[in-house]
């Protein structure tokens, strides 16, 4: 079992700083949530450990490794699977074809392994299974996030990084989506990095937060404690 | 036979080879986003490297196969030595716009740098360049049908590459990859697609079909470092007009291209044929600027 | 490298000098005297010359500009004009008239050439013939049968042809055919297939003016340049049209591709080509690469009319080939490909033979005027490798004014239809066609023009 | 206000003395590098409409020789069928130009990038056949023959003024309009509002700048300038398709590429470069036993490595990232 280690992280976005010494822990089999305002540097943050932003400073730690700056597609080699922001999905591809996407690069080697993961993906999320042929642009945007989701788990990750998955989406396709990785966690101790806005949905189900603002931890505390910490609340979260 | 039918056959067999540079073109523009003006630079430059092995007495076939190859590496090179430390350059500009147009103008010296090569190395005199089967148009009697084993050999080899290209790109991992790195190079990534390997890749198919385009126009023209020029043009304009996102696309511009050509130079006068190309051109962009098969939103730079 | 290096100190100079100036008055600029001629020292004699030698029109007349040079490198080998060494100085303007402009200035007031020789190209040269002519400088042998630059020496006073003008070879054809295939133009069963520049349509014109005239159905064009889309359109247009007489007036290479165009869709009129076209070498390089054996290639090109004014490359028992062969494989420089023994030596060997017998006529004394007068009075009097006559008066600037027609035979060598070689001679304009009664001087044994 | 005045000012005292400068120089020359300096002018107003043009929108042009064509045709035109004198011919060939680029510019700001590249470069390869197709007026592949004409009495009666120096005294003010008009016009508002589409347009049209509109009046505009060029151009001797043809734009191209895309400073710089890069191999290779077929090819291969060379070191050109916008 592996923890990510982030210590004083610092990346630019552009020309602002996006992360400014950003350090935290989230803990092998656990789901971790990172929460803060619109601009707080969860998403760079995301990036960043998955490779798509160069860090400036600090390192990334999984397991024994440091990944800092490493290129993304040798970072979910190494077991991190990213699902970026906005149901990062390619419309014009077919909903198999978004799916076997995420496994391309060990299908040569475990090809039995990857129909396994596919098809326990398809478990998951049973909706997607009826619309396997269907082109991924026909998806509701729930049914996209899905699909985002099960292209990063076919590569069988052990670290999950998971940004905005409620973004855009009903209520009730949030509970579902977020029961279905809190259920995956536990059951097979998938660590979760939670990026969300929606503060409350992602502490009910988190074991840890991580509380951004202007691209540094103001709070780093169980979520449970998180949760009932009004004034916290009330500073950053804004209810 | 008459005229129109034999018009018809001439202008696909020509539209063929328009449309496997129009596919070069588009694959790399898709898998790479350049669209790359050097191609047929590069195709003339393989074409001579065909030439010279037939005239030093090997035979059209391991010829041909050379050319594929060298076609392929040279366009792995040009990647691998110029845009892709370009690509890198070019995330740190600071303007997008015109960092989009740098690769274009690297083409146009790579171009400049092949041609002056093959002048410096073989520009002797003007050549031809052989069929590998008869291009006399087949006997009918006394008189004879508007067309060539040549004509059915370019139309073959043209279908065959197509449907190994479409199997290639629908059928296979390394397709799906290179698709996927074309359309959204993050999640490629994400997904654990080596994206510059994959542009790589498009550079060396695009070589390789570009070639294959210069081995099967040349014989109906000359060889000379200049004389493919007009292909570009032409595969260029079949591109766009098909839509430069669309292989398939590419394949109607091509014989779009190469039936009106024909159509306007017999029909009409050749020398209004630059003038229809202009035209079309204009109109498609003017009334459809994605092309007939096109996606949806113009890619801007 | 000393001029070069004076030049840029002429720069810095220069920079310096204006920045003073500007603060005090304008100095005048002198008037430059004039002392000996430009590009004459007593040991030298420069001449200047431009032609594409790369890109799409270069192939074929590359290879030019090598055989005048190595028949002045031959008469250097011979002590030179009057003591005088003869240096060509080359440009190559891509034949894109833009550059030839800018090539030009570099030989007049860089290089400062005596004269411009042997300058290939219609489009290239219209574009600075008026600046040359302004200046004075002798416009010698211009490589271009277009006759509006010499049938007018009032308005072009220092240019003269190197070529028959394309108006005088095609009405002798035009004659030719009335005499030869009176029937088959009579039944409309003549076409042409021709490039639409000047060159084509001065073929055209030719044709018309002795009353040849192709109906529409037989008369096909390109663009010149565009062969590369290949002409197979047109020579299918000319084989529905039925004709069994196809009259090219197109460029080798265009002429090349016509002519195994044909043969692949099995139509096999005759052909008449003009002598533009016609080249033996480019025809059957194209061909052979073509993968068509050698012996294809002359199979296809045997039995093709066509006219020349002067003895075919192939003739080995005319003095002047024997002669310019021997010079061109003893003394040419120029890369392999290019030394290959062909119509286009042989027309740069001649010219440099004929510039050779100019510079000696305008005597030891040598200026641009005197050089422009000789060829004027006296240039009607050279004799050359060719069996015309050369028409250079006062009235006209044009060159050879009879041409012979002939037939390729299996060897790929142009000859007399009929076994007698008659030329014909006529004008640019509506004169008549008359036999000419030219007999062409032998040449000297030491292959040098004698003047005087 | 006060400072668009400041800044016009500052542009004529600049280009007067930079005009000043050239005019005393040139009588220190000799009449082929006269010449070389009436080349770099006239060329040097050609790289200026791609600078506009790069500059200010970010879009490369292929065709910005046939542009030239156009004025020149524009003004050969009237000289050989009216009797024009040449200075009506450059305001014919600014307003033809101008009215092209407005229907140029319909189309193309549909479209961007390679879209115009190839769409451009089509345009100058069909320059010919539009020759031919109105031969009687365009003079057909022949073209029409123009030139600068000798000098008018009251200057050849006060100094003997060459053939190449008459060139250069033209060409200079022209090239001088061109330049304060240019420099004036990347400085001024509607300059800075060109560049805020090219760096974001959609940026730029929530600002409220209307960007398809603006992206026409850059078109407008380079084209304007390139006719001019063009005219300047065709009176070296010849307005003709050889005299425009597609290599020409790739020539200015490279000057604008290796001077800097975008800096008027740097397209002078380029535009000296790709004039005199000639005259250097010559120099470099004379005394060395080169071959005929190697040494022609030379500036080709050189070209095509300079600009190579350009944009893989810094694209930003001899001309330097140093100065160029910062966001």
């Amino acid at each position: 079992m592996k923890n990510l280690m982030v210590s004083d992280l610092v990346t630019d976005y552009g020309h602002v700083r996006a992360l400014d010494g950003v350090s935290f822990i989230a803990n092998a089999g656990e789901i971790t949530t990172v929460i803060g305002a619109n601009g707080a540097g969860k998403s760079t943050l995301l990036r960043t450990i998955s490779g798509l932003e160069k860090a400036k400073s600090g390192t990334i730690s999984w397991g024994d490794l440091e990944i800092t700056n490493l290129a993304p597609e040798a970072i979910v080699r190494l077991g991190v699977a990213h699902v970026p922001e906005g149901h990062a999905v390619i419309p014009t591809f077919s909903v198999l074809e978004n799916i076997e996407m995420g496994a391309l690069f060990r299908r040569r080697k475990n090809s039995t392994d990857v129909k396994v993961a596919i098809s326990e993906v398809l478990d998951l999320f049973p909706r997607l299974a009826e619309r396997i042929k269907q082109s991924a642009g026909s998806l509701s945007g729930g049914e996209r996030q899905m699909l985002a989701i099960s292209r990063a788990l076919v590569s069988r990750p052990e670290l999950l990084l998971l940004d905005e998955p409620s973004l855009g989406l009903a209520p009730l396709v949030v509970e579902q989506i977020i029961q279905s990785i809190n259920q995956l966690c536990r059951s097979t101790g998938l660590t979760v990095l939670l990026v969300e806005q929606n503060a409350n949905t992602a502490l009910a189900v988190a074991d840890h937060g991580v509380l951004l603002a202007l691209g540094k931890v103001v709070s780093d505390q169980p979520a449970a404690k998180m949760r009932a910490d009004s004034a916290l609340r009330s500073a950053y979260l804004g209810y | 036979m008459n005229t129109f039918i034999s018009t018809l056959i001439t202008g696909t067999a020509n539209g063929a080879i328009f449309a496997l540079a129009a596919l070069g073109l588009v694959i790399v523009w898709r898998g790479a986003g350049v669209v790359n003006f050097a191609q047929m630079g590069q195709a003339m430059f393989t074409t001579y490297i065909a030439s010279n092995l037939i005239n030093s007495g090997e035979s059209y076939w391991l010829a041909f196969i050379v050319a594929l190859i060298s076609g392929s590496l040279l366009g792995m090179i040009i990647d691998l030595l110029i845009m892709r430390p370009l690509a890198h350059k070019k995330s740190s500009s600071s303007t997008k716009t015109l960092a989009a147009t740098i690769p274009v103008i690297a083409s146009l010296g790579i171009l400049a740098i092949l041609q002056a090569l093959a002048g410096i190395f073989w520009a002797g005199e003007e050549r031809g360049f052989p069929t590998p089967v008869n291009s006399f148009y087949f006997k009918n009697g006394a008189g004879t049908l508007p067309f060539s084993a040549f004509n059915l050999f370019v139309i073959g080899v043209v279908l065959i590459v197509l449907l190994l290209l479409t199997y290639f790109f629908t059928q296979t991992g390394v397709g799906l990859g290179m698709r996927a790195a074309a359309l959204n190079p993050e999640v490629a990534r994400l997904s654990g697609i080596k994206v510059s390997r994959m542009r790589t890749l498009s550079w060396a198919i695009s070589g390789a079909a570009g070639s294959l385009a210069g081995l099967l126009i040349t014989p109906s023209t000359n060889l000379s470092p200049n004389t493919l020029d007009l292909i570009l043009i032409i595969a260029f304009t079949a591109a766009v007009v098909g839509g430069l996102d669309s292989p398939l696309g590419a394949v109607i511009g091509g014989l779009i291209l190469g039936i009106g050509i024909a159509l306007v130079t017999t029909y009409g006068s050749p020398e209004n044929v630059f003038l229809a190309i202009l035209f079309l051109l204009f109109a498609v962009q003017l009334i459809k600027p994605n092309g007939i098969l096109g996606g949806k939103q113009v890619r801007r730079g | 490298m000393k001029i070069r290096g004076s030049q840029t100190k002429r720069w810095v100079i220069g920079i310096v000098a204006g920045a003073v100036a500007s603060t005090l008055a304008i100095a005048p600029s002198q008037a430059i005297p004039v002392r000996s001629e430009v590009g004459v020292s007593a040991t030298e004699i420069v001449l200047g010359m431009q032609l594409p030698q790369t890109g799409a029109a270069s192939p074929g007349y590359k290879k030019v500009d090598d055989a005048m040079r190595a028949y002045f490198d031959y008469v250097n080998s011979k002590g030179g004009v009057n003591g005088r060494k003869i240096k060509l100085v080359v440009k190559d303007d891509v034949y894109k008239a833009g550059l030839t402009i800018s090539t030009a200035s570099t030989l007049i007031n860089k290089d400062k050439v005596f004269a411009m020789v042997g300058s290939v190209g219609t489009q290239t040269h219209i574009s600075i013939i008026k600046d040359i002519n302004r200046r004075g400088i002798p416009d010698l042998f211009v490589n271009s049968g277009y006759s509006g630059f010499y049938i007018d020496p009032k308005k072009y006073p220092t240019s003269f042809a190197a070529l028959g003008t394309y108006v005088v070879e095609s009405k002798i054809e035009a004659d030719f055919l009335k005499k030869n295939y009176a029937a088959e133009l009579a039944a409309g069963k003549v076409g042409i297939l021709y490039q639409t520049d000047d060159f084509g349509r001065n073929v055209v014109a030719g044709f018309k003016q002795q009353g040849v005239i192709f109906p529409a159905a037989n008369t096909q064009k390109f663009v010149a340049g565009s062969q590369g889309l290949g002409l197979t359109a047109q020579v299918q247009a000319l084989q529905k049209a039925g004709v069994t007489l196809v009259v090219i007036g197109a460029v080798a290479s265009a002429t090349a591709i016509t002519i195994g165009t044909a043969a692949k869709l099995g139509f096999a009129p005759k052909w008449l080509v003009t002598s533009v076209g016609s080249d033996a070498t480019t025809f059957k390089t194209i061909l052979a690469s073509q993968g068509q054996s050698a012996a294809a290639a002359a199979f296809l090109l045997t039995g093709v009319i066509s006219a020349s004014h002067a003895p075919s490359p192939g003739e080995d028992t005319d003095e002047f080939v024997v002669a310019f062969k021997k010079i061109n494989t003893e003394f040419n420089t120029g890369a392999a490909d290019d030394k290959v023994w062909d119509n286009n030596v042989l027309q740069g060997m001649n010219i440099g033979y004929l510039t050779t017998a100019a510079l000696m006529g305008a005597g030891k004394d040598l200026t641009r005027k005197g050089l422009i007068a000789f060829m004027e009075g006296k240039g009607a009097t050279l004799s050359s490798a060719a069996l015309s006559p050369l028409s250079y008066s006062s009235k006209t600037h044009e060159a050879y004014n009879s041409f012979w027609i002939g037939a390729y035979d299996a060897n790929s060598v142009l000859k007399p239809i009929g076994g007698t070689r008659v030329l014909n001679t006529t004008d640019s304009a509506d004169g008549p066609i008359t036999v000419s009664t030219y007999k062409r001087p032998a040449i000297a044994a030491d292959a040098l023009p004698k003047v005087g | 206000m006060d400072k668009g005045k400041k800044i016009w000012r500052k542009n004529l005292i600049k280009s007067l003395t930079l005009g000043v400068f050239l005019f005393l120089l040139s009588f220190t020359f000799e009449p082929y590098n006269q010449g070389q300096l009436a080349l770099v002018l006239m060329l040097f107003i050609g790289v200026l409409s791609l600078t506009v043009l790069t500059g200010a929108s970010g879009q490369i042009s292929l065709g910005q020789g046939a542009l030239m064509a156009v004025g020149g045709y524009a003004s050969a035109s009237l000289i050989t069928n009216l009797g024009a004198s040449i200075w009506v011919g450059f305001l014919v060939a600014v307003s033809a130009t101008a009215i092209f680029g407005l229907i140029l510019g319909t189309a193309a700001a549909r479209v961007s990038g390679p879209y115009l590249a190839g769409t451009t470069l089509v345009i100058a390869l069909a320059l010919p056949s539009v020759a031919n197709r109105f031969e009687s007026v365009l003079g057909g592949d022949v073209g029409l023959i123009v030139d600068f004409g000798t000098p008018p009495a009251w200057i050849s009666n006060l100094i003997e003024v060459g053939y190449e120096q008459w060139q250069l005294w033209v060409a200079l003010p022209v090239a001088l309009t061109a330049l304060f008009f240019t420099s004036n016009l990347m400085a001024s508002r509607a300059g800075r509002s060109w560049q805020a589409v090219r760096d974001d347009e959609i940026g730029a049209a929530v600002s409220g700048i209307p960007v398809a509109r603006t992206k026409v009046i850059v078109f407008v505009v380079s084209s304007a300038i390139a006719g001019l060029g063009g005219a300047l151009y065709g009176l070296r001797g010849l307005v003709g398709p050889s005299v425009y043809p597609v290599s020409l734009s790739l020539t200015l191209l490279t000057a604008a590429i290796l001077g800097g895309v975008g800096s008027i400073a740097g397209a002078f710089i380029g535009t000296l470069i790709v004039v005199f890069l000639p005259d250097l191999i010559d120099w470099a290779i004379s005394g060395l036993a080169i071959s005929e077929q190697f040494s022609n090819y030379l500036p080709s291969l050189l070209t095509g490595v300079l600009l190579l060379a350009t944009i893989i070191i810094n694209p930003a050109g001899v001309m330097g990232a140093g100065h160029r916008r910062k966001h």
